[in-house]
């Protein structure tokens, strides 16, 4: 081929507009980084919109596929998305990585050679919570999540890693907006810890009004990577602080890679990257070197799958290496979020939980050589 | 005595369909005048032209002297003409008492104002049902009520569109002793109506419109004196 | 008069919260009549009309059509009784046509409507029946005007028409006459005179000159209640009834 | 459950009711009293919390922000009626709901083109930051506390406003029947456009109360704008006390589901179970409660005409 | 002796708003551009708009029988999606169980979504107006959150479809082209049938009552009834329509039945034009056409369709179809 096309379809319009345009402009980043190159070939990027609908993704989606016969996609914020989108994306053999979006479904039974999570299983955020306040020595938890299947995934993760007790477990309509009722119950529980997995907005809801309640003297909140990141932080400020929670990278990570990647992106977009940043610019990185490994061969999809496999990338978290279902297997840290040196409120990168951690589903998927 | 209202070769359309052909008449202060004419034939389309609810396409309105065709209604009725309209428009959801309140004003500077009080004189009827919404009055008592309403604004030129309607004879009666104290107090009064023996008795100068045209103008005498014109017009 | 009366009204009460608009009123209509219900404004003469109709639920007592318990019947089954109204204030379909209200009230009375494939506008004899309503209250030059665009007085006539177009067997009119000059008030009159013998007819009307030459029978309704029932030259005599309704308008139509 | 726990949910109920009460004030005056469904009502109150939120990290107060935002709002408000609202007044509530969606699209938009897609910051004052002890052992957050308090009297006064006074009652005619309020002589376009500027104000009011309890994001006003539908329409169209009683039946009933149902079915049917039916029925409780009483009551609780 | 008769020539028959055309000189040339249009854009080596065109086409289908009742009813239903909805799963559940076959599942689609629109409806249409708009608000909320934590059909992931409904016949609806031209065939018959119905008797009643429903009631029809009839048939339409949209995109989940998606049925129909034959059908084309247009240029699509949509209500008094249709059809 002599160019290729990358379809990054991403939630850039409505609530969760904020996640898919980090996203972008971490891919974009890495774009630019590379010359607008991937690999050998040029690149051609065409940036649109899922509306946070899985109607809307799917219709967008056939669109990348069918008239714009792109060579790889990545871009999905929201697992349900990624799961009404996947069947097209496997059908048309397009390579997909995932910047963000790590269903159990496509990790274990569904999991598919043309798929490849370049940031987590979405388990593993949790698991790694359930670690910390499991080591940490907290006795008594309360959870909270939303009422939907991530939800639910969410805190069976937790306690895969957490045996102590579990004093609440709720689950909330996703919609909720007030959860004075939750936290009434709450202070009446006695736990010493919460951990909460709510997403977006809901989150920045909960931890405004934790902390309005005065609960935070009381018990320490956890949660993962994604309540806490500089997004959630710029909405909530001040009270987040002393918040812990889980993630495969931070921007204080002490690694070339990520040092350049901190600096230009702030340079760039003058803003903290979050996570999504991060991933994005992960998955272009490791498009780049797929591209690069097949030299620029992108027809022989067998070998594109082989180098993607093999993941020589430059990875800003670091380590990063592919399991057998296309999951990352990688290491998990503990972070809390405090002023930095120069007085701004972000997260701090404590110490490793999970060193070369994969999933609890890749035993189940019989992924075709 | 000078006129209060002019109005000069109106014509007035409803879209495409022309119903005012050129109506002209006058009325002084004081006085107490008619438009009498079928059904269909457009005087409560004349009405609504002086109010600006129907703008006018051609003539003019003079209204104590200064023009007013193409005034915002709201000004009009300000200026001091109040109306009793055709199928009473009370508003539904105003008690009795705020119908009568909402737009009170003593725009002709009377000193003897009509008040709350003055309308539950006059239709003891609504006193009893003060607090009522409009919609839970019946057809008569709307009645009632949107001729109160029209006086509780005082004004220099009180418009009746078939304000009769619906009022059992008793009542009617006393719309009529009513008109007449009023006329005996200087009010301006246009009144539309179908019991035209009454008005034979009650007005001083008569206007008959046929098909959007003034056909015959003139006084009581004249009208009480000649039944062809009723009859031709009319149809009684 | 021994036979069973078409509409019987017994003990009927409505109250609106504290207000009896209806109290014990009781009513009897005789087939074949025209019996016309006076009596102030705010009387209830429109409140027992509602209920009558089936639009209002009373409070308590019965509501009979001939040897029918009409009580708790709902409206459209009335109407296919014979019992139809018209309103007070009109009420009809404004952005049809004079003709396609006509034909609609002519559609309730022949037939079901549950008819989804044939084209209504072939059913010529429909037509040709709501044309002849519309001569019969003087609107057959009218037949393709909105009805919105009517004069008040042409829609009061079509009011009219749209109860005549179900052949009710009892109409209750309330103040059909209400908004016609002297010109069309007589003509309704004419009409209502030819519909004798074709519907009985409960009149509300305040138009005294044509209830006097209308009615068989009178009933005065005062708060709620009958407080006379009887031939024209009765009631005009009735001293209770001139206080409290006709005043001088007794002489005036006499 | 002790008493402490049933007192505490019981003012988180009537507080969550006057969150709602306060966004749905506004819209009881546009769409209950001039007859207007106004969709883009959730973006009026959204731009306030914004504005409200950029003021107030500009200037390092709340309360100028509070200030500020209402102003502008208000002035938004006027813009909004007099450049498009006005055209749809006389229009069926159908043209009303196509012409204020496409300016909640818009809103939308322009909102994310000034401010980026990122949420906003918007904290509570410091002396209404943390809470305050009602009782012995009974602590309350201090600014549930101001917002039950300023609820309270935004519904007062617009009860005031909309029943005792004059222009209150014009209002209500001119919205009943448009040009018999003309006629009477009153400038219904002026008044209209001073109510709807009242109305935006009550928005911004409702966001600066809101912004530090709930994410100031784009999309804000949506969701929270359907549960603003249900209040007025379970407390009855048009009236500003079943507005403030169905606010506060919907907050009680949804609290009292949220912490009694999952209770209630976990002795029923186990943990299990509950843990997937309870949640579920708590999402729809206010839902059913709104069918039910539109079932029994077709014209909500506290009917206006009725 | 007509005296109120003052200007004869009014007397000439104004076109009726209770007819309703087919506009053959037209609507005969849309119908060959569709027919062809599968041709033209494999032609220009543009399959990807065939799929467009289907999706338009089952939108217009949920659209038409929303403006049934919405248009002709003056039932303004804010819960139509959870009728799409309702056939969507339907087809996605008997897939789930095994059942592919599209004489099972469509008819399935159907009837459920009549027999859901049955139940809300005898709840519903006790109220009026707004009321009535939220009631069906409610019912559709309900459904919406019971598909939302029903794990065992996806919950709110939803439910991946991996086959498209079976139709026999020697089809293969798998192909893009084939399944457009079943959907076609099946929007031109529900859209003859609706165009039928609202000619006949019953439409007649229908829009009688949309005009004057007390009036209606005194002239003796049974409104509850007929407006019962209209809800119900219209939910059945959209669950079949509900059944096409699941074969369509593969996919079912919650967010089919979500109040928005509601909310954007009724802006279809509104823009298209309420109470026009073809509102439906034109409002769904010009909604997801400009949506489509819009979304490959600019991530702020959002403000053009807004500006689009202002801009008809502003110009188009009744929608895109008055435009068409000039003055002599206005409300
Ligand atoms: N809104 C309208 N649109 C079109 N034509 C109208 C409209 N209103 C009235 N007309 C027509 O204008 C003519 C005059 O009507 P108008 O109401 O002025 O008559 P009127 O003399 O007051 O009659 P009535 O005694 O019946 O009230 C009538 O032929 C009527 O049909
Ligand atoms: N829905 C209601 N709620 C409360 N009061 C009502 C309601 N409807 C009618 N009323 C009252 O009941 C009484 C009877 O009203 P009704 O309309 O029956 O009088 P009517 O005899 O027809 O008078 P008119 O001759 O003036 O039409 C009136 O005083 C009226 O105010
Ligand atoms: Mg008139
Ligand atoms: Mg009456």
């Amino acid at each position: 081929a002599d160019h290729v096309k990358v379809g990054l379809m991403s939630t850039l319009s409505g609530p969760g507009a904020g996640l898919g345009i980090d996203i972008r402009d971490g891919f974009q980043l890495a774009m630019k980084h590379n010359g607008g190159k991937l690999g050998t070939l040029p690149a051609e990027v065409i940036v649109v919109d899922d509306q946070m609908s899985p109607d809307a993704a799917k219709q967008t989606a056939e669109r990348l596929i069918k008239r714009d016969n792109v060579d790889f996609m990545t871009g999905v914020v929201f697992s349900n998305i990624m799961l009404a989108v996947a069947p097209a994306v496997f059908q048309s053999k397009t390579f997909y990585l995932s910047a963000n979006a790590g269903p159990s479904q496509l990790a274990g039974a569904q999991c598919n050679p043309y798929f490849f999570s370049v940031s987590y299983q979405n388990d593993n955020m949790h698991e790694a919570v359930g670690k910390v306040v499991n080591d940490k020595g907290f006795k008594k938890v309360a959870l909270l999540a939303p009422n939907y299947p991530a939800g639910k995934d969410a805190l069976a993760g937790f306690k895969r890693y957490y045996k102590g007790e579990i004093v609440q477990e709720v689950y909330t309509p996703l919609s909720q907006l007030d959860y004075g009722a939750e936290l009434s119950n709450l202070r009446a529980s006695g736990a010493d810890a919460v951990y909460i997995f709510l997403p977006g907005g809901l989150g920045i809801n909960f931890i405004k009004q934790f902390v309005g309640a005065g609960l935070s003297k009381d018990m320490t909140l956890f949660g993962p990577g994604f309540s806490a990141d500089e997004d959630v932080i710029r909405a909530v400020g001040e009270p987040m602080l002393g918040m812990f929670n889980s993630s495969q990278w931070g921007h204080d990570m002490d690694n070339a890679a990520n040092k350049r990647f901190v600096a230009d992106f702030q340079k760039e977009y003058g803003r903290l990257p979050t996570l999504y940043a991060a991933q994005g610019y992960d998955a272009a990185q490791l498009m780049n070197a797929a591209v690069r490994d097949v030299k620029g061969k992108i027809e022989d999809k067998q070998a594109v799958r082989k180098a993607l496999k093999a993941a020589k990338f430059d990875s800003v978290r670091g380590n990063f290496k592919f399991n057998t279902n296309q999951f990352p297997i990688q290491d998990y840290y503990l972070r809390v979020i405090g002023k930095d040196s120069q007085g701004r409120i972000t997260n701090k990168t404590l110490s490793t939980i999970f060193k070369d951690h994969g999933d609890a589903y890749a035993a189940q998927c019989k992924m075709p050589s | 005595m000078t006129a209060l209202l002019e109005v000069d070769s109106m014509e007035t359309a409803y879209g495409s369909s022309q119903v005012l052909f050129g109506v002209s008449f006058a009325i002084a202060e004081g006085e107490v005048a008619t438009l009498l004419g079928r059904n269909g034939m457009g005087k409560t389309t004349t009405v609504r032209s002086l109010l600006g609810l129907t703008r006018a396409r051609g003539g003019t309105v003079r209204f104590q002297g200064e023009r007013i065709e193409a005034l915002a209604p709201d000004r009009i009725a300000r200026m001091g003409l109040a109306v009793v309209p055709e199928g009473r428009q009370i508003f539904p959801n105003l008690s009795v008492s705020e119908n009568l309140r909402a737009f009170g004003a003593n725009r002709n500077a009377s000193s003897e104002p009509w008040t709350l009080d003055r309308v539950y004189a006059l239709f003891p009827r609504l006193a009893e049902r003060s607090r009522n919404m409009g919609n839970q009055l019946s057809g008569g008592e709307q009645q009632m009520l949107a001729i109160g309403r029209a006086l509780m604004t005082n004004p220099h030129l009180l418009v009746l569109d078939e304000a009769t309607e619906g009022l059992a004879p008793l009542i009617r009666e006393e719309i009529w002793r009513c008109l007449a104290t009023l006329r005996a107090q200087g009010q301006t009064i246009l009144v539309i109506d179908k019991y035209v023996q009454r008005l034979v008795r009650l007005a001083d100068r008569h206007t008959i419109i046929e098909r959007g045209q003034v056909v015959w103008q003139g006084d009581s005498e004249q009208l009480g004196a000649d039944p062809s014109l009723w009859q031709r017009y009319i149809g009684v | 008069m021994s036979t069973v009366p078409l509409l019987r009204v017994l003990h009927l009460v409505k109250r609106f919260g504290g207000l009896a608009a209806t109290d014990d009123a009781s009513l009897d209509v005789q087939d074949g009549e025209i019996h016309a219900l006076i009596g102030p404004n705010g009387a209830g003469k429109t409140t027992l009309i509602h209920q009558l109709s089936g639009a209002l639920e009373p409070t308590s007592g019965t509501i009979w059509f001939g040897k029918q318990n009409i009580t708790d019947l709902p409206m459209h089954a009335r109407v296919h009784l014979g019992l139809v109204r018209s309103y007070q204030i009109t009420s009809v379909f404004k952005r049809l046509s004079v003709l396609d209200n006509l034909a609609l009230a002519v559609q309730a009375k022949s037939g079901s409507s549950l008819r989804f494939w044939q084209p209504a506008r072939s059913e010529r004899a429909r037509y040709d029946a709501a044309t002849a309503v519309a001569e019969r209250v003087g609107l057959g030059a009218q037949l393709h005007r909105l009805a919105g665009a009517l004069s008040h007085g042409e829609q009061r006539q079509l009011e009219v028409g749209l109860a005549l177009a179900l052949r009710p067997r009892l109409l209750l009119l309330d103040e059909p006459m209400a908004g016609m000059g002297p010109d069309e008030s007589e003509r309704m009159v004419a009409l209502l005179h030819s519909l004798r013998g074709e519907a009985t007819m409960l009149l509300v009307e305040h138009d005294m000159d044509a209830v006097f030459r209308l009615a068989d029978r009178i009933s005065t309704l005062v708060f709620g209640r009958v407080i006379a029932t009887g031939t024209p030259a009765e009631i005009r005599e009735n001293a209770d009834v001139r206080r409290a309704y006709l005043g001088d308008e007794a002489e005036i139509g006499a | 459950m002790t008493g402490i726990l049933i007192l505490e949910q019981m003012l988180n109920g009537l507080q969550f009711g006057l969150m709602l009460f306060l966004l749905a004030a506004g819209l009881t005056l546009v769409f209950g009293i001039m007859d207007m469904i106004n969709l883009a009502h959730g973006s009026l109150y959204m731009v306030g919390a914004y504005l409200i939120a950029t003021i107030a990290a500009a200037s390092g107060s709340f309360w100028l922000g509070l200030a500020g935002g209402i102003v502008a709002t208000a002035a938004i408000g006027v813009l909004l009626e007099v450049t498009v609202l006005r055209r749809l007044y006389q229009r069926d509530h159908l043209a009303q709901v196509l012409g204020t969606f496409a300016i909640l699209l818009m809103a939308n938009e322009g909102v994310r083109m000034v401010w980026g897609s990122q949420p906003l910051q918007l904290n509570p004052p410091a002396v209404l930051a943390g809470p305050v002890e009602l009782l012995p052992g009974f602590v309350y957050p201090a600014f549930r506390l101001f917002i039950i308090g300023v609820g309270l009297a935004v519904a007062l006064l617009l009860y005031l406003l909309v029943t005792h006074t004059r222009v209150g009652m014009q209002v209500r005619a001119g919205a009943s029947n448009r040009e018999m309020a003309l006629a009477m002589g009153t400038n219904v376009r002026r008044l209209f456009t001073a109510l709807f500027a009242l109305g935006a104000a009550l928005c911004a009011v409702a966001g600066g109360m809101l912004g530090p309890l709930l994410a100031v994001q784009v999309g804000m006003g949506e969701s929270i704008l359907i549960l603003a539908f249900v209040v007025i329409v379970i407390g009855g169209i048009g009236s500003i006390r079943g507005a403030l009683l169905g606010a506060l039946l919907v907050g009680v009933v949804d609290t009292a589901g949220r912490t009694l149902i999952p209770l209630l079915f976990g002795q029923l049917m186990g943990p299990a179970a509950a843990s997937n039916a309870g949640p579920a029925v708590a999402s729809i409780l206010i839902y059913v409660l709104m069918a039910a009483v539109l079932f029994w009551k077709p014209q909500g609780l506290f009917p206006a005409h009725g | 002796m007509r005296k109120t008769d003052m200007n004869p020539s009014k007397s000439a028959p104004e076109s009726s708003i209770l007819d309703h055309g087919l506009h053959l000189r037209w609507s005969v040339p849309l119908l060959v551009l569709l027919a062809l249009l599968p041709a033209i854009a494999h032609g220009l080596g543009e399959d990807f708009y065939i799929g467009v065109a289907s999706r338009v086409l089952i939108f217009a289908l949920a659209a038409t029988s929303l403006n049934l009742i919405l248009g002709f009813g003056g039932m303004v239903s804010f819960g139509h999606a959870a009728f799409v909805g309702i056939g969507a799963y339907t087809v996605g559940i008997l897939m789930q169980s095994g059942i592919a076959s599209a004489w099972i599942a469509w008819p399935a689609a159907f009837v459920l979504g009549g027999l859901f629109a049955c139940v809300i409806g005898l709840i519903s249409l006790r109220t009026q107006g707004v009321y009535f708009i939220m009631i069906t608000l409610a019912f559709a909320q309900m459904l919406y959150y019971l598909m939302v934590s029903l794990k065992n059909y996806g919950g709110e992931d939803g439910m991946s479809l991996f086959t498209r409904s079976d139709l026999g016949m020697g089809l293969d609806l798998s192909s893009d082209t084939q399944f457009y031209f079943v959907v076609l065939v099946l929007f031109v018959l529900a859209f003859l049938a609706i165009q039928r119905l609202l000619n006949a008797r019953f439409g007649h009643v229908l829009q009688g009552i949309r005009e004057n429903e007390v009036r209606m009631a005194a002239l003796g029809f049974p409104v509850f009834r007929y407006k019962l009839v209209a809800f119900t048939l219209a939910g059945a339409v959209a669950g079949l329509a509900g059944a096409l949209l699941a074969n369509q995109g593969s996919y079912v989940s919650p967010s089919t039945m979500q109040w928005s998606q509601s909310g954007m049925l009724l802006v279809m129909v509104i823009l298209g034009g309420v109470g026009h034959l073809f509102g439906g059908l034109a409002g769904a084309a010009a909604f997801l056409l400009i949506e489509e247009g819009l979304v490959s240029y600019t991530i702020y699509w959002q403000m053009g369709l807004g500006a689009v949509l202002l801009a008809v209500v502003l110009l188009a008094p009744n929608g895109l179809m008055s435009l068409r249709a000039g003055k002599k059809e206005r409300a």
